[in-house]
């Protein structure tokens, strides 16, 4: 474990900081969100993202990758925090990227993994059922025929699925919902029949699909891992997502907090600078312990996932539900300290709030990761 | 009023209503829905109309104001069984308007004889749309700053300036306005309250687009405004008292938000969007407890809306009005966020098909409530004024 | 309902008020505490009290008492808690009595509701078996003897229990754990052979007992009510044991927030006074507007008891609830807001800290009341 | 110090302790059995006498301070190896000393030689014991704010005055004080930092009784106490500098609070107390969520102290110091808290054979989590030097 970066990792995330800044300060978003942009990212901009390696972070070499480490990816999402990036990063780079390198065989890394890493196709992890992070309670059917499976069922809150090439759809073979056995992992092209995707417009600006299934074929070769045994690489899977969301709203919760405080120390009222306020004072200094205590908690997960996969489950949602919790905390006080503005659409700030609370629930909201983190301490 | 007669009270307004009331008018209006009255509005349907007509007749778009000015000259007691009873069966407000809840309370007070006749039988007819001119760009809490220049010019006031957060002045007959006629008299000292024609040339409105993509407020702008001196409410330079006797309707109004209005409740739409375990609790024990807290907290609300109430009218002084704004919003606040958290991914819809209008509506709620512990005095300066006026700690 | 007082509970309550200051102010609490007395709250006091009749305030007038309803006995308690009065008013007074005068034959009522009116004898309810308010859970057992039953078990936090003459003990004579059917109350003679009580020193300064019970020999007519059938009169009971506690909660935390506010209009540090701090100005007002809703709320589960027994479980779970979480906040902020000297014991500020604790655990905690607030509302 | 030699490091280090450690001082110390030192200190017991003296005899008393003054020599990173293999077998610390919490790093920093010599190497022997003379009754939060009044008399200053929170005045050797050496400059300036026998004449104790039932503290009165010039630190007038480079070594200490003193702990005990479902989960779902939010907030404060120590190491600038104190005195309060619901009434007991040790120990550790949050700054004071120093807030 080390909760500093070193040396390289540094370099990266001040190289993330400055191309993001340039090519990606908020106003792009902003522009593309007006614009009701169909892809719901800048195509252009993920190519050089790809072209400079961050889709492929976390990829082996021998696939086309960086092999650099999470904690290195954690480093760059943080920083898109910052400039409420919209990219395939989480849906394609993160979780499906994950689930290929836990999970796929010899032919499915080698088809997949150097075309992902390049930015020439994006994947994306059709999960949900329903309309809470509920992994386990998938019930979407994948019942035996011709030697493959015929998979139906109804997808929600698809990041980045309207678009997605391929779709890593977890669909139940056996047992019932609740159980972790009997969830099977299937890679299947976005295009098979019996897919209809529909993008839905969130409260972010940004994508996720609804996606319906209805007997989509898929063969033995699409199978992602062993059958049955979906849930030991999709668990892994969704805990590195829960961090790279946790790094990403870190990364934001400081942005917000930071422009706030910059705020308090401009703005005027009854003749003094707002930041003089002493009631002010002391929720800026509270929020800031809550951020810092923060920095440690994201970069002890970001680093447990190479380096501690047993305690990953805890630290993940100790990490998720904090960030949850300091992102809801952050952004509302940032809303409310700036006061009329704080409440236009003009002003960035609502954009930090708006995006905080779709990344609060994607992959488990508070309850749902304080409830697992006291599962497994045991009580 | 003996509670005989108010029995007797109670059960002839039970029977106009039953007979007057449009049943169509008996379901919480839709935003669009709603009749705000002025020269260039249209009724959204006949029984809109119909209804507006006939509670208009009665007096009753203004209950408790006097007969003479087109209200109803209904005493407090009486007032609230007419609010009762029109909210057992969910009938409309006939008319909704910002001269009816905040100038008018304010002109009964300070207006001229003159003043009172032409403006409030406007209001209690719904001829006049008002909007509200008080805080301006740069001076949101800091009501006092007022910087909107009012040149004394003989028999007119020449205004010059700008107003932020008027409510709808794109559609307003009327703008209420603080503005300095005196810049060499100290912040409070040297603001007047001005009555003004929106359709005055020299004065110009934009829109704001609010993070709940509604577009409820506007910015206005003062381009050498000429405003007649009758127009004028009160004493010139002593303005301020009439600005902080409508800021206490503002603070009532603000108070009660979501008690009229039609939104969505959390613990009504529970059911449909979360899961309950065998005993029949809410399966995730954080979102069971969040809606708790908040209905806990809704119905302590409530509850103190009935106790100042009935302190009222009992003459008994007590302070819950000054808290009712913060406490009124709050509720408001933790009612967007539970809404979230019931709904999950369900409640994130911008726009589109993929979610009900329900669902879309419990977003743009939550949004808005971020407005409303801002909007009519910060829940700072609430905290402020609670600390103040009755804790007295020190300045 | 009625939200207000009127004039003759308003009387009430001011005679309480100024009773209360000139014989048992706060000082009477600590001299009581401080001496270890046996009893735990002064004999002459609580005979002055039975004689101004609030010891027999809500008991019928045929048995002595005033008949005054329970608003009105709401009130004296809620001025009890400005002056921490140590005395039997909520075990016996409140709990005692209602268990006699919803669940008492004729015979019992003449037998004890006099004698309880007047102060020559007092009552507790033995209830708890375990560290958590759990009424449902009791497996303090009651088996057929002799036309009669034997009762065996321990119970713990017994208000005033260990000086009490007579106990209601609350067994279960069939049934499990967690159902309300088979519980059954019997009244016994303290003195009773089988019977070993305890007391216990608590944080407050006051008294609960541990009792033990050996093979309790009770006859049929020491039965409350009917046998299986407690649980019909000992929730009512209860609901009313927790809004008397929520109004003396009430009392204490307007007398520590009150107490907090002028020492914040005293104290001065760094050449101001503190109460000028926009931060501690801000955390009162919080704690102001808590305390109004709480007046409401309080007062109406008050005029329940008598206006409204249907509603009266959901009403009563949301003023102990609310009463919990209220003063938890105040004494804490109080004692933090009195600094140094508000950790001291010489101070009193820390025994309102303290007796906030103990009632917080009496018949049930925070989250006992959310819970069944929320199931008695169907989610 | 390379990481070969670090490594090398630890295993001579883990070597020693396992044969140099007593057995029976590898178990929590109980307050009564730990070794304060100072003239009138008796060993608890023969054990942590030999332990005591055998630590001492290496340095590890005061393991970062330079060997010539009896300390340890050792560099940050050996100390935290040294401190996380004694952890790692619960070895006691071998003194507990305000002297090696507070004075040292001051003297270290602002003593002369003379002074290092002669109190340093007292300090690390356990010959003196020390307590703290920084408050006054009055002036609480406001150090400078100093009244205590010395007198320059030529050799010696007349100290008269009083301080508060000076924790076992009554048993301790030596008090450092903040004293008042010029009355007609302001605030700060005009502060001396002195050392004082406190078996000079003209000074006397008192205890105050916390809400705990503990009694560490006292007020410490001074009339006409003769303190030689030798025992001023640093320049007259100038000792606020040395108040402040203490104050910090203080904040750290309370921010390691509950560290190293044992304590119940509630995820240890919550089998006991709590009863659990079906699933295995605690059945009262508000007790576990407040469980579960302690000891993820404890987590991250320790994730932090640790993040704090390697960028200490990397010789990285951050503020992470500057919001310790407060951390980890909110995380005693969260853990008061926490036992107190866990417990329910079996955590109520003041005295008495009903409760358990254990029990009685959790109670007043929750009552002494509200002293941590006052003392040695209150939170208040935290929060104004984070918005100060770090946020860089207009004043």
């Amino acid at each position: 474990m080390s909760l500093v970066l070193n040396e390289e990792q540094t370099l990266l995330q001040s190289t993330a900081r400055d191309f993001l800044l340039t090519n990606s300060p908020v106003d792009e978003f902003r522009k593309l969100r007006d614009s009701r942009d169909a892809l719901g990212y800048s195509a252009e901009l993920w190519q050089q993202i790809a072209d400079l390696g961050w889709a492929g972070i976390i990829i082996p070499e021998q696939y086309g990758g960086l092999e650099f480490g999470f904690q290195g990816l954690a480093a760059i999402i943080e920083e898109t925090g910052h400039t409420l990036l919209a990219s395939p990063l989480i849906s394609s780079s993160v979780l499906s990227a994950s689930a290929l390198v836990l999970g796929g065989n010899e032919k499915q890394k080698n088809d997949f993994l150097p075309q992902l890493a390049n930015g020439s196709i994006t994947l994306a992890l059709a999960l949900e059922d329903g309309n809470h992070h509920d992994p386990l309670g998938v019930t979407t059917s994948a019942n035996p025929s011709d030697g493959g499976w015929l998979v139906n069922g109804r997808k929600v809150f698809v990041m980045d699925g309207h678009s997605a090439d391929q779709l890593i759809l977890v669909a139940r073979t056996s047992g019932a919902a609740g159980e972790s056995q009997g969830l099977s992992l299937f890679l299947v092209d976005a295009a098979s029949a019996g897919i209809t995707r529909t993008r839905t417009t969130m409260v972010d600006g940004r994508n996720a699909a609804n996606i319906e299934l209805e007997n989509v074929a898929v063969g033995a070769d699409q199978l992602l891992g062993t059958v049955d045994d979906g849930w030991t690489i999709l668990e892994p899977v969704l805990d590195r997502g829960r961090i790279a969301l946790a790094a990403e709203l870190l990364g934001s919760a400081w942005e917000a907090f930071n422009r706030t405080v910059e705020y308090l120390k401009e703005r005027e009222q009854f003749g003094v600078k707002i930041g003089s306020f002493q009631a002010l004072q002391h929720r800026a200094s509270i929020m800031y312990t809550e951020l810092e205590l923060s920095n440690s908690v994201v970069m002890h997960a970001a680093s447990a996932v190479d380096d501690d996969p047993a305690g990953l489950p805890a630290i993940a949602s100790l990490a998720k539900a904090r960030m949850n919790d300091v992102s809801k905390l952050v952004t509302n006080e940032a809303v409310q300290m700036h006061g009329g503005i704080g409440v236009t659409d003009e002003l960035d700030i609502g954009l930090f709030l708006k995006r905080s609370r779709v990344a609060m629930q994607l992959l488990g909201d508070s309850g749902y990761h304080k409830d697992r983190y006291a599962t497994l301490n045991g009580y | 009023m003996s509670m005989e007669s108010l029995d007797q009270f109670r059960s002839e307004v039970r029977q106009w209503l039953a007979d007057n009331c449009p049943v169509s008018q008996r379901t919480p209006a839709q935003p669009g829905e709603q009749y705000w009255g002025g020269r260039r509005a249209e009724f959204p349907n006949a029984d809109a109309q119909l209804w507006f007509e006939r509670m208009r007749d009665k007096g009753w778009t203004a209950p408790e104001w006097p007969a003479e000015y087109g209200g109803g000259g209904l005493d407090e007691a009486q007032a609230k069984i007419l609010k009762d009873e029109m909210k057992a069966i969910a009938a409309r407000p006939p008319l909704v308007s910002l001269g009816i809840w905040m100038l008018g309370p304010a002109l009964l007070e300070y207006g001229n004889q003159q003043q009172k006749e032409k403006y409030l039988t406007a209001i209690v007819r719904g001829e006049h749309r008002w909007c509200q001119g008080y805080s301006e760009p740069g001076y949101g809490s800091d009501l006092a700053g007022v910087q909107c220049r009012a040149e004394d010019k003989g028999d007119h006031y020449l205004v010059n300036g700008s107003k932020i957060w008027t409510s709808r002045a794109d559609v307003a007959d009327w703008i209420f306005c603080l503005v300095r006629t005196n810049t060499d008299a100290i912040k409070q000292e040297g603001i007047s309250f001005l009555l003004i024609d929106m359709e005055t040339e020299g004065i110009s409105t934009s829109l704001i687009e609010l993070i709940s993509g509604e577009s409820e407020f506007c910015q206005t702008f003062f381009d050498n405004v000429k405003v007649p001196k009758e127009n004028l409410v009160g004493e010139a330079d002593k303005g301020w008292s009439v600005a902080k006797s409508l800021l206490k309707h503002e603070r009532k109004l603000m108070s009660e938000m979501g008690t009229d209005i039609p939104s969505v409740d959390p613990r009504t739409i529970a059911r449909d969007y979360v899961s309950y375990n065998a005993e029949g609790k809410i399966a995730n024990s954080e979102i069971r407890r969040q809606l708790a807290e908040y209905d806990m907290y809704i119905q302590a609300v409530g509850l103190t809306h009935f106790r100042g109430f009935e302190e009222r009218m009992h003459n008994i002084q007590g302070n819950s009005p000054l808290i009712m704004k913060y406490v009124g919003t709050e509720a408001e606040r933790l009612k967007g966020e539970a809404l979230l958290a019931l709904m999950g991914s369900s409640a994130l819809g911008w726009e589109g098909d993929e979610f009900s209008a329900t669902e879309k509506q419990a977003l743009r709620q939550w949004a808005m409530s971020k407005t409303l512990t801002i909007a009519g005095g910060t829940h700072e300066i609430q905290l402020n004024i609670i600390a103040k006026r009755i804790l007295q700690l020190p300045q």
